[in-house]
Formats: structure tokens, C-alpha cells, sequence
């Protein structure tokens, strides 16, 4: 299996674990990934809202390079890119300006996008390409006896639910499960995590954060699962702020990709997993053991 | 070459139950579609002789579009899985013969699918202008002509022997 | 009383309608005892401006065999038509465009292209093509014109009456002669034959099961043909059903499926539309990509359907074929 | 006005002499399509005598005009151009017939629904117009002079389903004399309408009105009931129909048990272990049971899942010691099969909820204080698993209630189409958990649809009861608080679309107002009855104004929810109109049917057989002494396939032959 593979900028900088634990995980179940050659901004969601034509080109280089160099599936960790790289899509499908307006700026760059690029996400490919068959096969360290709180944020099922429920998505949760953890139920693991707001109106933010955080520790969870750079950010570093506001709520938050890393007996270190600010707990000792 | 008053004509053959009811519907639903189709009413797809198909195009159709009830649903059973199995061949004859394929078009489209019958047609006759007219009338005269001078040539001979005639039946 | 002339002559066609005339055996000694052949260029010696001499109508009737390919074809025809009271085309070249007609699936360069330059038969260096007019020592040597179209004789002048078949039969040959003679013809237009398909006659009609439902089909060289079932039992195409009859079974009692040379019967316009049809309708699968399967026995729909009658189909000829202006022959 | 055309093919004499009319159906048609030129153009081809165009050719005085220009300029062939032959055919084969001609020298031409409705551009409208004018004065000379050909009917009728409408249908066919089977796939009879407490807006209990009525058709001397039994099979067609009914074995013989239930006591579960179907799963029963108190049959049934003697042949057989002598129980039953004839059909198949789980975000399934609407029925019913008590699952009475409407109804994500019946339905559990309870009740909708008999006025009613009505479509049922008082609680997010805000509103109950979906097996049963669905499933009708309950197979009726959703009160008269249609048809005694059968000319027929498998209704036989196919027109439904596919042309089809269809090309290609 080959995959062009988009990280985005997160992946470089602040969510560079999430790349850290992807890339062996990946490699581990014989998925190969081909990073894009000279691969630009996704577009990103603040552009997005100024002026969407010109964010579009943007998004339409990196997936008419995508089609140009293939496969044409493109891998796309972040969900912000994820989001953007599939609005991108539908916007040139559906709409002749901004389609004329990228293809002509993407001909000055001697490009050409037809529509052929797939936009996939990590936890598509892992659980419907590579399956949980292949998956459970490979897990020497079952997370036996860690209770996960699943959290997906917005971008990755709204508005394209692509490959999973807008309400209720339940990939991660089947994926988890495999890996032989406990999977809490959380029904806010499509709700808002602040997202920019913590950066621009902090205290509508924080309190949007708390809530995921409260409501996974009362469910009893001992970690969150997220796919997503900037979730993982707002839940786990701002714990400080939070406490002050409304009492303690200390959990960690990974990234799907980390526990899936442990689950396959690759070293912590190797994925990133010391890059948190909340440290993940121990596994429990029957599952080290194994 | 393009004619730009040319407006594609399309023959359509529709079964009573479904597509014709379903076309109905459209109109009284008042959906707007493109004004190039004029539909032949069947009982069934089953109906659709290939002649009918070929002949219209000869006659100057630029596609022919049947339609029927969906696989299941024929008011007569399977007279639809007929249609179908003779489209196929159709479509291969008319490939061999140069028509192009999205000239001949096969559409399921029951009682209720008046928006389908909308899109079909729309869609249809965008294509078809895309690809000009078949003109076969035309094309059958283009070829003829080149008889017309030969032929020309015999009447004007045919003329000078008919002055001759009389003479001719004395000896 | 003087008796009266007939005519018989040849166009684009492979010579077999004159051996069918020969076949008339000694009926033949019946027929030269009762006419007058005044053009038979197979047997005789005859020159076109013998016949341009001729009277008009002076001819009682022509038995016109062949398509028509080429400009002295068209020239010939317009004569005969002139000299003739009755014209007939004979079998099924002049009917229907024969055999000869498979070839309107080609424009007129790729077959001169592949006879002249590519066939692996050809030697000569450089390779050339017939010119309709050449020059040598000061003669000036000239040949008829191929044309982009082959016609049936009908798609060129008026005709009376059909006799079909690849080759007519004696025994319809005789007959529609007789009826020449005696003056005892059907209205004009019609095709002197029983105006009903050959399964009629066809000796294998009982074998025929109810219900086809093919799965398959399978060409004469891919099978050991039963020599008493009904070739589309076998999964065979024969177009005995949607063929005229008359041909007394020849092929069918020769162990080989009906090609279709008598053409449709009166009440249909395109033969293999028709065939095809009725043959699609009773292919079994219901799935469309198991139709394709059952379909795909079929590799050649155009020469199966219209083995004879291309020319004469409703749409004649491959349709976007260029028509070259060129004189070339 | 022009005389001309000499085809001798009208079977009167030689002149074929054509009226031609055009209709503007007010401005319907008129507004695009320029009928004057339409009329002008006709009139100058072949064969046309006369050519008008006027208002309404369906009036009275259009028809009449038809019929004048029969007399005065002798016409033979009529076409007219108006609206769709499906719709208008009719009217003016019996005016070309009033005038004295034979009705099927006429032909129709469709520029209303198939030219000025859908087009927007006069001169392409009008155009069009001409050239399927055009093709119909072509047509109409081929036309030959037929007779309608009569079907008898055979007196019987089916009704499919056994709820209040099926029910209805049957009891007003029976009292009308007329032999009726019943079937029914549930052990019992009653439907939905059985489960219900009390019916809107009314108030007055659902098993008082629907009780005597079960127990009618259980007595009716002209009623065949047949419960826990399925249709497989419908052969044949109106009037005619051959139908095959599947009989489920109940292991119990529903001649000799009398409804004691000793069985039931005796049974070898000594206590219920099954959830109760009739109750929704809210109690328990065992395997063998009745499925309520009031069920007809008033017979027993054992469930072949769960009797251990019908899936091992291993038990005691307590039930069979319990019944003793009456032998009613027989564990040797089997399924039977059963093949009836009846003239007319009446599906009456109802409807099923909408699966609330379809949503995760209302919580249905996941916290078990959010239940559905026929939970809640059951819960109010005095009859019910509670008694009538509105208990939450730990055993506490609610202090408030949320009533979250459009579950599964106008909603783009689910089901577009309003399920009509959920605003009164859920006012009306309202008022009775109020009743009940007097917990604080708050409906959460989009908009109150109110619109039958006493519904606004139950409404006002509700409002006066303190009902708390909130709009807006509820985003999510939540069991995380953000206050005290959400604690312990269901919390309701919804945007108030009145008040202009976000709000959350804790509850202790959520009741969810599931919408109606077409059945499940609807396109199965469709498919066998050869009916249509819309896009939506349901069954649909011939038309939605002037045909209701009728379907495109003649002899084949809809009634009730399987068309669509509706209250008790439609629902029953769709049954009173459906069993109307079907005695229109039983005492008239025949139907009439387009003469559009295929017939083989004789002596063309080379006896190839191609045509004999062709044909699904077996019409085509193989006659084996004259060696030619030939076809019986009683049984020819003219659907034209053996015609198309006749390889030497020997079939021809009356009302579509060869020629009709050929000239018909030949005129939409004609240049107008």
C-alpha cells in the first residue's frame, strides 16, 4: 500500500508527535508513504474565511502535485488540512469561478488539477484500507485495562462525512478497541475544543476545553484520544489556566497514532509521546507484562 | 462547419408505466428541461425495436433515448431485461457503425423520478450538442453526390437519344 | 413472333449468380430455346455500345447481379434501366449490396491503402494506386471510378423486382423467368420469394426448443455442428428466422447455419435490427455484466447481422466515414 | 381547409380525412405554445380537413365541436392535442364514439405536461407542439377500428393487513356481501391502533373503538381471517388474481383452542423471559402467549424461536398435559401454502417507526430514560406493563418530561416528508403525562401541525394545560451538566428559534416522536403486487388528486399508511374509498381493457418460436399442428416485447403496430 502523503505545518512544529508516532505506525503495518515534493500551505482555515478562491489555490497546488507525482491518495493527518484540502475539492467541483480562478493560477505553475486526488484520512486509511484484521495481528502490547475517552473534534466528519457518521463517528472507537483498550463513552467527541477561540476569546475558549476535560475524567477515562494537531494542543496545555478557573481535571491527551505505536511494542520515545505537557500515565502493569 | 442554429433533436421512446408517467410528472411539477426531445409513447421498453432506434436516427435524430422502469419493475414482468440485453448489442452495432455511444442512451426512471426525467433529458442534449449534429439525411445525401454527375451526364445523353428515338425505330 | 430479349449482367459481384444461371442445367436449353439473350458478357461477347444501340425497353427483362462499386457499374445500370422493361436485381449484391457492401465499414483510402500498399501479398516497390487516367506514349488510358459508397442497385436506378440469395436458387430463378415470360408478375416491388422466414422450411424446425434462454454463443468453427439440431440450440447464430425463405435450405442442410442472403422478409426494413432483437431477447442473464459475457460470442454484430444487406440497412454505411472527393479510382 | 390524402388504409373509405384540434387549456397551454399556428400548420398537411384550435376541448362544447365536424366534413380520424393521454384519452375516444366514429381512430398528442409546462421558450414550445402534431396526423391514418375487450371480475377480494384500515376495508366489503380474505402477518389482528391508549383529539379510548371491530371480523359469516399468514405469490391481473398465501405454523390448532391460556400457565417457563412484541419490549412473555388481551384470533401462539420443544423436540410438553383433551396444541404443524382467486386486492401493510438509534445524538438506546412515543403509549396504557403508571426505568416518577418532535420527519438527514400524525400524537401523551403525573411537560418542535378536525382547538388545549412549548429542532440529549441542576439529568440542547438562543433544558424523561417509514419489505410487496413506490417508498397512488387510493395496476388498491402517513380517521376513510373502488368494479361485473393486444398473422409466421419464451403472461403457445405461434389475446397484457422481437415481422400490435410507430418517427422528424 502507497500512500502521497500531506503533513501540513503542524506536523513540522507544534503537533510534530502526532508525525513522530504516524510515520513508524505506518511503516510497521507496510504502509508507504510518499511526503509530497514542495508541498505548500494547506490553505488553512483563517485564509479560507478571507477570500476563498485564493485560499483555494493554494489547496489545489499540493493536490494537483498530489496528481501530478500520485498515488492519488493523499494522506492527510491534520484535520484542519483535512477540512480544507476536501472543501478545496468540492469548491472547484461546484463552483466555475473558483475553479476558473485555480486553474488558471495553477497553468502559470504549469499544473493541472482534474479532480483525481482523494483526500484521506489516517484513521480512514488504517481502519477501511489497511483493516482491523491486519491491525489486531500486529498488537503485542494490548492496551488491556486503559480506559480511552475517543475524541474526533469537528473538521474531520463536518461537513464531508467522508467515511464516518457526522454525529456520532465511531472509527477511532472500533480502532481503539482493537488495540485492546477500553473505550470510554464519550458523547462530546465531536464537540468544539476550543479550537482558535482560546487564542482570541480565552475565556470562551478555556471553558469549551474544560468541559471535554471534566466530562472524560468523570467518565472515568484515563486518557483522550485525538487525530487532531490543534485539539491536542488545547486540551493539554492549558491545564494550568483551567485549574484556576474550575478546579482540577488532569488528563492527558494523545494522539491516536501514540497509542497505537505502544500497542505495537514500539518505544515511547520513538513516538513522541514525551512532548506532552500532561504526561500519559503508566500503561497498567498486565499489559507491560505482555 | 457548426451550424449555430442547430438545435439537437432527440427521439425519445418512453414506457407507459414509468418513464412517460414519470415525464408527466415533471410536467406537473412544472420542472424545466431543455425543449429537443419528443417522446413516443410505448406500453413497454420491450417495445423498442432496434428498428425504431435506427430509423430515427436515419430520419435525422441526433440520439434516441429509451426509457423504462427500472430492473424489477416492468408492469410486464421483464420486458425492461429485454430492452437492456438489446440495448447492449445496439450499442456495440452503433459503436461499429460510428455513432457515438452517448447518442443511443438507456434510462431507468419509474412513476415518481420526474426530476429524472429533467436531468436525463438536460444532460442528454448537452452532450449531443457537444457533439454536433448526426445528420444522417445529410450525410446520406453527401454521399449520393457523388453520383449526381454521372447521372447528369446519362440524362443529358438520354435526351440527345430520345431526339434521336424516331430514327432509331425505323431502323 | 420475334422472341423476346434478356439481358444478364454483372457488377461488383464474385461471379456466383452466373454459375446459379448455369445451374439451371438443361432448363437452360428451355430458356435460350424460348428469349433471346442479347447481353450475357460471362458467356458472350457483347460490347456496351451493342446494347447502347438497343431501342429503349427493347429488352424484356434484365437479370442484374452484383452491387454497385464503381462509376462504369452506375453507367451500366442507367443503360440497362433505359433498354429494359424489367429490371431486376438478381440476387443479393444487386438486392441488398452482398457481401461486397461489409466494405462500407471502410472509407474508400483505407481500402485502397491496404489492398494497394499494405496487404502482405503486395510486392510491388513503389507501391501505387490505380489512377482514373494514365498516360503512355501518347494513349490515354483511362479506368471507371471507385466510389466511396457501395450501393444496392435499387440506391442507383429504379427496380422492378428482387430475386435474392447468394446465389439465387434454379428453382426461383426459373420461376421468376417463367413469370417474366408469361407476364404473371406480383406487383412491383416485391421480391420474387416466399415472403415468409426460412424456419418454415428448414428441416431442422422441429428440433428447435421453446425456450432458447441463451447463456452462449459459439461460432460455426468453435463447435461440431449436430447435423439435425437446430443451430440456435447450439448456441450458433443462424439467421434462419429472420430470413426469407425459398433458399430450399441449402445451408441449413449442409450442416451450416443461414447467413441471411435471401434478406428480410416484406414486413421488415432492417434485417439485422431485427435478428438482433429477437436473439437479445432471449439471452438468460438478467445482470448486465453477464449479458456483456453472453453478448461477447457475438464479436462481429455488424458482419453476423449483415452479412448481405449493409448496403441496403437503414443506416448503410459506417456513418462518420470521410467521403473523398478524389478522383482516384 | 384541405381535402387531400389517399391512403385506403382507414377501413371506411378510401379518403382519409383528418380533424385536427388544439387545446390552450386556459392559459395552461396557450401561454407558451401559439395554438393558432400550431392549428395553421396542420391544417396544411396531408390529410388534415380540419384543423382549430379552442379553450377547453375537454368541455362540453370542445367535445361537441369534435363530434359536428364528424357529421359536417365527414371525418374519419380524430387527433386532438391537449394534456396526457393518461389523463384525457378517454374523454375523447367517447367523444370521437359520440360522433360516430369508432373511438380508436383517434390519437392524443401531449403538449401540456410534455411541452408548455416544461418548457420556457415560445417558439421551441411551439415547434415542439407541431412536430408531435405532426407525428400524431401521420399516425391517426394507420389507426384501424377496435373494440375494447371486456374481463370479468371475479367477486372475492384480499385485503393485505389487519390494522384499522385493512380492518375497515374488509368489515365494509363483507357487509356489502362480498366474500373477503383477510390476511395478516401478526398472530393478531389490530395494528398499531391496538397498542394506543387513547386517540386524538378526541380523547376517548383507542380499544373501545377498535375492539368491536376486531371482534366483527372474527364473526363475520363473509370474512376469511388469516393472521400469522404472509402473500408470496400474485399471479394474473384485475379481476382475475391468483394469490398465494403463506400460513406460518402457530403450532396450535385455531379450530379447537379457546383462548383459555392453561397452556400458558403450564408452560415450562415458569416465568416470562421474552420480550413482549405487543408491548414493545417494555414486559416479558413466554413462548407460548397470547399477544393481548383483546387479540383476534383469541387463539395462543407458540414462537418457534423459543419453544424448546419446536426448536429441540426436547421438553416436557407441560402446555400439551394443560390443554389435555382439546388438543389444540400440535407441534407437527408446518407451513402451508394456500391459493386463493379474488377480482380485487386492497393493501392496507401500514407502516414502521422510525428507528430513533438512526440518531445517535438523541440518545435512544444509550440512556434508557429517552424512549420513543409508542414506549411512552404503552407506559399510559392501564392495560400496559406499568399499569398505567409513567415510571422511569429506576422506578421514580418523572418531575419533568421533554417531548422532542420530528424524529426521523423533516429532516434532511433521515426522512424529508412530515409524518403527519407526531404533533398530535405527542400533545395528546402530553396532556396524559400531565394527567398522570403532573410532571412539567415541554414540546420541543418545529411547528405545530394541527390541521384536522378538533386538532387546533386540542392544541389551545395543551397550551391551557401548561404545556411548555419551545421551537426548534433539539440538537442533543446529553447526560453532562454544566449546572447543579442539570445533575442526574437529561440535558436538551436546542437553539430556542422563538427566543433567539442556545438553550439546555434538563429533564427527567425524553419522549421522542418517532416519524412513520414505509414498511421495511415495501419494495418486495410492491414488486409482487406490481405497484410503484415514490421516491419516499411509500406506495404510490394513480393520482394524487383524482385517483387516491387507486395504484397503475387496475385491481389493486392502497389504503391507509402504506401510501403515506396519516391519522386514524384518513386512514379509515381510504379503506371506506378503497373497498368503494373495489365494488364499483365487483358489481359492474367487467372491466374494459385497451385493445392493445399482439396477434401473429398466420400465414406470415414461420413458426420460429423466438416469441413463445418471451412472453411472462404464457399468451404465446406453439400450435403443433399447424407449426406457427400463436397468441391468446385473453391472456395478452400488450406490452409489445414478442412484436419487437418477431425477426421476420409476423406480430403485429394493435394501437402500437410497426407502421403507427414508424410514421410516428417519421413525424416528430418532420421539419415544422
Amino acid at each position: 500500500m502507497k500512500y502521497s502523503y500531506f503533513p501540513g505545518c503542524s506536523l513540522k512544529g507544534l503537533g510534530r508527535a502526532y508525525e513522530e508516532s504516524l510515520l513508524p505506525v505506518m511503516k510497521h503495518l507496510g504502509v508507504e508513504l510518499v511526503e509530497l515534493e514542495d508541498w505548500n500551505c494547506c490553505g488553512a482555515t483563517a485564509y479560507m474565511s478571507v477570500d476563498e478562491a485564493k485560499a483555494g489555490v493554494l489547496a489545489a497546488r499540493n493536490l494537483a502535485i498530489a496528481e501530478k507525482t500520485g498515488p492519488q491518495d493523499l494522506l492527510t493527518p491534520c484535520s484542519a488540512c483535512y477540512l480544507v484540502l476536501n472543501k478545496t475539492k468540492h469548491n472547484i467541483a461546484d463552483f466555475p469561478e473558483i475553479k476558473d480562478t485555480v486553474h488558471h493560477a495553477l497553468g502559470v505553475a504549469n499544473l493541472t488539477y482534474t479532480g483525481a486526488t482523494n483526500v484521506r484520512h489516517p484513521l480512514d486509511v488504517l481502519v477501511h484500507d489497511v483493516g482491523l484484521d491486519v491491525i489486531k495481528e500486529k498488537v503485542v502490547r494490548p492496551l488491556k485495562g486503559l480506559k480511552v475517552a475517543p475524541y474526533y473534534g469537528c473538521q474531520l466528519v463536518r461537513p464531508y462525512a467522508t467515511f464516518d457518521d457526522a454525529w456520532n463517528p465511531t472509527t477511532m472507537d472500533r480502532l481503539l478497541a482493537t488495540l485492546g483498550a477500553e473505550v470510554v463513552h464519550y458523547p462530546l467527541k465531536t464537540k468544539c475544543c476550543g479550537g482558535s477561540l482560546t487564542g482570541t476569546v480565552p475565556e470562551a475558549g478555556l471553558r469549551l476545553t474544560y468541559i471535554l476535560l471534566k466530562e472524560a475524567v468523570r467518565r472515568g477515562a484515563d486518557v483522550i484520544a485525538t487525530i487532531c494537531p490543534l485539539c491536542q494542543f488545547n486540551l493539554d496545555a492549558y491545564h494550568d489556566q483551567i485549574d484556576r478557573h474550575w478546579g482540577p481535571t488532569r488528563i492527558a491527551t494523545v494522539y491516536f497514532t501514540q497509542l497505537m505505536g505502544l500497542a505495537f511494542g514500539l518505544s515511547p520515545k520513538q513516538l513522541g509521546l514525551k512532548r506532552n505537557f500532561v504526561p500519559m500515565k503508566e500503561l497498567p502493569a498486565q499489559s507491560a507484562t505482555v | 462547419m457548426r451550424d449555430t442554429h442547430w438545435q439537437p433533436r432527440i427521439v425519445a421512446f418512453f414506457c407507459n408505466w414509468c418513464t412517460y408517467t414519470a415525464a408527466d410528472l415533471a410536467g406537473v411539477s412544472r420542472l424545466k428541461y431543455a425543449p429537443n426531445v419528443r417522446v413516443i409513447r410505448l406500453m413497454c421498453s420491450g417495445r423498442v425495436d432496434p428498428q425504431f432506434v435506427l430509423d430515427a436516427l436515419a430520419r435525422g435524430a441526433d440520439g434516441v433515448l429509451i426509457g423504462g422502469c427500472h430492473p424489477g419493475d416492468c408492469h410486464y414482468v421483464d420486458g425492461n431485461y429485454k430492452t437492456l440485453r438489446r440495448f447492449q448489442l445496439l450499442k456495440r452495432l452503433l459503436a461499429d457503425m460510428g455513432v457515438e455511444q452517448v447518442r443511443l442512451r438507456l434510462e431507468w426512471i419509474s412513476a415518481s423520478e420526474g426530476e429524472r426525467v429533467k436531468s436525463v433529458i438536460n444532460e442528454m442534449v448537452e452532450q449531443v450538442r457537444a457533439l454536433g449534429p448526426l445528420n444522417l439525411p445529410g450525410r446520406f445525401a453527401d454521399w449520393d453526390r457523388e453520383m449526381t454527375e454521372l447521372e447528369a451526364n446519362i440524362r443529358t445523353g438520354e435526351e440527345q437519344s430520345a431526339r434521336k428515338e424516331p430514327e432509331a425505330a425505323h431502323a | 413472333m420475334p422472341k423476346p430479349k434478356i439481358a444478364f449482367y454483372w457488377c461488383a459481384s464474385c461471379g456466383g449468380c452466373e454459375e446459379a444461371v448455369v445451374d439451371l442445367a438443361e432448363d437452360i436449353l428451355g430458356v435460350v430455346e424460348a428469349v433471346d439473350i442479347v447481353l450475357w458478357p460471362v458467356a458472350m461477347d457483347f460490347k456496351k455500345k451493342d446494347v447502347e444501340a438497343m431501342p429503349d425497353k427493347s429488352i424484356v427483362a434484365t437479370l442484374f447481379n452484383g452491387a454497385i462499386r464503381t462509376s462504369e457499374q452506375e453507367e451500366m445500370a442507367h443503360l440497362l434501366r433505359r433498354k429494359s422493361q424489367v429490371l431486376i436485381a438478381y440476387g443479393a449484391c444487386a438486392q441488398m449490396g452482398g457481401i461486397p457492401s461489409l466494405a462500407n465499414q471502410f472509407s474508400r483510402d483505407q481500402l485502397l491503402r491496404f489492398v494497394y500498399e499494405q496487404a502482405p501479398t503486395m510486392a510491388d516497390e513503389p507501391k501505387s494506386r490505380p489512377q482514373t487516367s494514365f498516360q503512355n506514349n501518347g494513349h490515354a488510358l483511362t479506368l471507371p471510378q471507385f466510389r466511396n459508397v457501395v450501393r444496392s442497385l435499387d440506391q442507383v436506378v429504379e427496380v422492378d423486382y428482387c430475386i435474392p440469395g447468394c446465389p439465387p436458387t434454379p428453382k426461383i430463378t426459373k420461376a421468376a423467368v417463367g413469370a417474366v415470360l408469361e407476364g404473371k408478375l406480383p406487383p412491383k416491388g416485391s421480391v420474387l420469394a416466399p415472403d415468409i422466414a426460412l424456419c418454415d422450411q428448414c428441416p431442422r424446425k422441429g428440433s428447435k426448443p421453446a425456450d432458447l434462454s441463451f447463456t452462449q454463443f459459439k461460432r460455426p468453427h468453435m463447435v461440431k455442428l449436430d447435423p439435425e439440431l437446430c443451430f440456435l440450440a447450439q448456441d450458433v447464430v443462424c439467421m434462419g428466422p429472420a430470413t426469407r425463405g425459398g433458399c430450399e435450405s441449402v445451408c441449413t442442410r449442409g450442416n451450416m447455419p443461414c447467413s441471411g442472403c435471401f434478406g428480410p422478409t416484406s414486413r421488415v426494413r432492417d434485417q439485422g435490427a431485427k435478428m438482433l432483437s429477437s436473439l437479445c431477447a432471449n439471452v438468460a442473464a438478467k445482470e448486465e455484466k453477464d449479458i456483456t459475457q453472453t453478448l461477447s460470442g457475438i464479436p462481429d454484430p455488424v458482419g453476423t447481422f449483415y452479412r448481405y444487406s449493409l448496403a441496403s440497412s437503414l443506416l448503410r454505411r459506417k456513418v462518420d466515414l470521410p467521403i473523398d472527393a478524389k478522383k482516384s479510382s | 381547409m384541405n381535402t387531400n390524402g389517399t391512403n385506403g388504409n382507414n377501413g371506411n373509405n378510401g379518403d382519409i380525412r383528418i380533424g385536427f384540434y388544439i387545446c390552450h387549456c386556459g392559459h395552461n397551454i396557450a401561454a407558451l405554445v401559439d395554438c393558432p399556428a400550431v392549428a395553421q400548420y396542420a391544417d396544411k398537411l396531408p390529410g388534415v380537413v380540419v384543423s382549430r384550435d379552442y379553450k377547453y376541448m375537454c368541455s362540453d362544447p370542445g367535445q361537441e365541436l369534435i363530434q359536428q365536424d364528424i357529421r359536417e366534413h365527414k371525418l374519419n380520424r380524430v387527433v386532438v392535442a391537449s394534456c396526457s393521454p393518461l389523463l384525457h384519452e378517454h374523454t375523447f375516444r367517447d367523444a370521437v364514439a359520440a360522433g360516430g366514429l369508432n373511438p380508436f381512430f383517434f390519437q392524443m398528442v401531449n403538449i401540456r405536461e410534455h411541452d408548455s409546462w416544461v418548457h420556457t421558450d415560445p417558439a421551441e414550445a411551439t415547434a415542439k407542439a407541431k412536430s408531435l402534431a405532426h407525428a400524431a396526423i401521420r399516425r391517426v391514418r394507420f389507426h384501424k377500428a377496435l373494440e375494447m375487450t371486456r374481463v370479468p371480475i371475479h367477486p372475492d377480494v384480499l385485503v393485505v393487513g389487519g390494522g384499522i384500515t385493512g380492518i375497515h376495508a374488509a368489515i365494509t366489503l363483507a357487509n356489502a356481501g362480498k366474500k373477503v380474505f383477510l390476511v395478516e402477518r401478526e398472530p393478531s389482528i389490530g395494528g398499531h391502533m391496538a397498542k394506543f391508549d387513547k386517540t386524538f383529539p378526541t380523547l376517548d379510548c383507542a380499544a373501545c373503538i377498535l375492539t368491536p371491530k376486531m371482534s366483527a371480523v372474527r364473526s363475520h359469516p363473509n370474512i376469511t381471517l388469516w393472521t400469522y399468514s404472509e402473500v408470496v405469490k400474485v399471479e394474473g391481473y384485475v379481476g382475475n388474481y391468483v394469490v398465494t398465501v403463506k400460513r406460518k405454523p402457530r403450532y396450535v390448532n385455531e379450530e379447537l383452542c379457546v383462548g383459555c391460556q392453561e397452556c400458558i400457565k403450564a408452560c415450562i417457563f415458569k416465568e416470562p423471559k421474552f420480550p413482549d412484541e405487543f408491548n414493545v419490549g417494555l414486559s416479558k412473555r413466554k413462548p407460548v402467549y397470547i399477544p393481548f388481551p383483546q387479540a383476534v384470533p383469541q387463539v395462543v401462539v407458540i414462537d418457534p424461536e423459543r419453544c424448546i420443544q419446536v426448536k429441540t423436540g426436547k421438553c416436557k410438553k407441560t402446555c400439551l398435559e394443560a390443554c389435555a383433551d382439546r388438543q389444540a396444541i400440535d407441534f407437527t404443524q408446518k407451513e402451508q401454502r394456500v391459493e386463493i382467486k379474488v377480482g380485487n386486492i386492497i393493501m392496507a401493510t401500514g407502516f414502521k417507526l422510525f428507528d430513533a438509534k438512526r440518531i445517535p445524538q438523541y440518545g435512544y438506546g444509550l440512556y434508557p430514560n429517552v424512549v420513543t412515543s409508542l414506549e411512552l403509549e404503552r407506559l399510559v396504557t392501564s392495560s400496559g406493563p406499568t399499569g398505567g403508571e409513567i415510571i422511569l426505568r429506576d422506578g421514580r416518577h418523572p418531575k419533568s418530561v421533554g417531548f422532542i418532535l420530528c424524529v426521523g420527519s423533516r429532516d434532511m438527514k433521515t426522512n424529508r416528508w412530515c409524518s403527519r400524525t407526531c404533533c398530535m400524537h405527542s400533545m395528546k401523551l402530553a396532556q396524559l403525562v400531565r394527567e398522570h403525573t403532573h410532571a412539567d411537560v415541554t414540546v420541543f418542535y418545529l411547528d405545530i401541525r394541527a390541521p384536522g378536525k378538533g386538532c387546533e382547538e386540542f392544541y389551545d388545549k395543551s397550551l391551557k394545560e401548561g404545556i411548555q412549548f419551545v421551537r426548534g429542532r433539539v440538537a442533543e440529549v446529553t447526560d453532562w451538566a454544566l449546572a447543579r441542576e442539570e445533575e442526574g439529568k437529561l440535558v436538551i440542547r436546542v437553539e430556542d428559534t422563538l427566543a433567539g438562543f442556545v438553550r439546555r433544558i434538563p429533564v427527567d424523561m425524553i419522549v421522542l416522536a418517532v416519524g412513520m417509514e414505509p414498511q421495511a419489505d415495501a419494495q418486495e410487496v410492491r414488486r409482487m403486487f406490481n405497484m410503484s413506490c415514490g421516491t419516499e417508498g411509500w406506495f404510490l397512488e394513480k393520482h394524487p388528486k383524482l385517483a387516491p387510493v387507486s395504484t397503475f395496476t387496475d385491481g389493486v388498491f392502497i389504503a391507509g399508511c402504506c401510501q403515506g402517513p396519516k391519522d386514524i380517521p384518513d386512514s379509515i376513510a381510504q379503506a371506506g374509498a378503497a373497498a368503494a373502488e373495489a365494488l364499483a368494479l365487483i358489481d359492474k361485473g367487467y372491466i374494459e381493457q385497451e385493445p392493445n393486444t399482439a396477434f401473429i398473422v398466420e400465414e406470415d409466421c414461420s413458426g420460429c418460436k423466438s416469441c413463445v419464451p418471451l412472453c411472462p403472461f404464457t399468451a404465446i403457445t406453439f400450435d403443433a399442428t399447424k407449426q406457427k405461434a400463436q397468441i391468446n389475446a385473453a391472456l395478452c397484457k400488450g406490452c409489445g416485447t414478442c412484436v419487437a422481437a418477431c425477426p421476420s415481422g409476423s406480430i403485429k400490435q394493435n394501437l402500437f403496430d410497426d407502421e403507427e410507430i414508424f410514421s410516428e418517427i417519421e413525424g416528430v422528424l418532420a421539419h415544422a
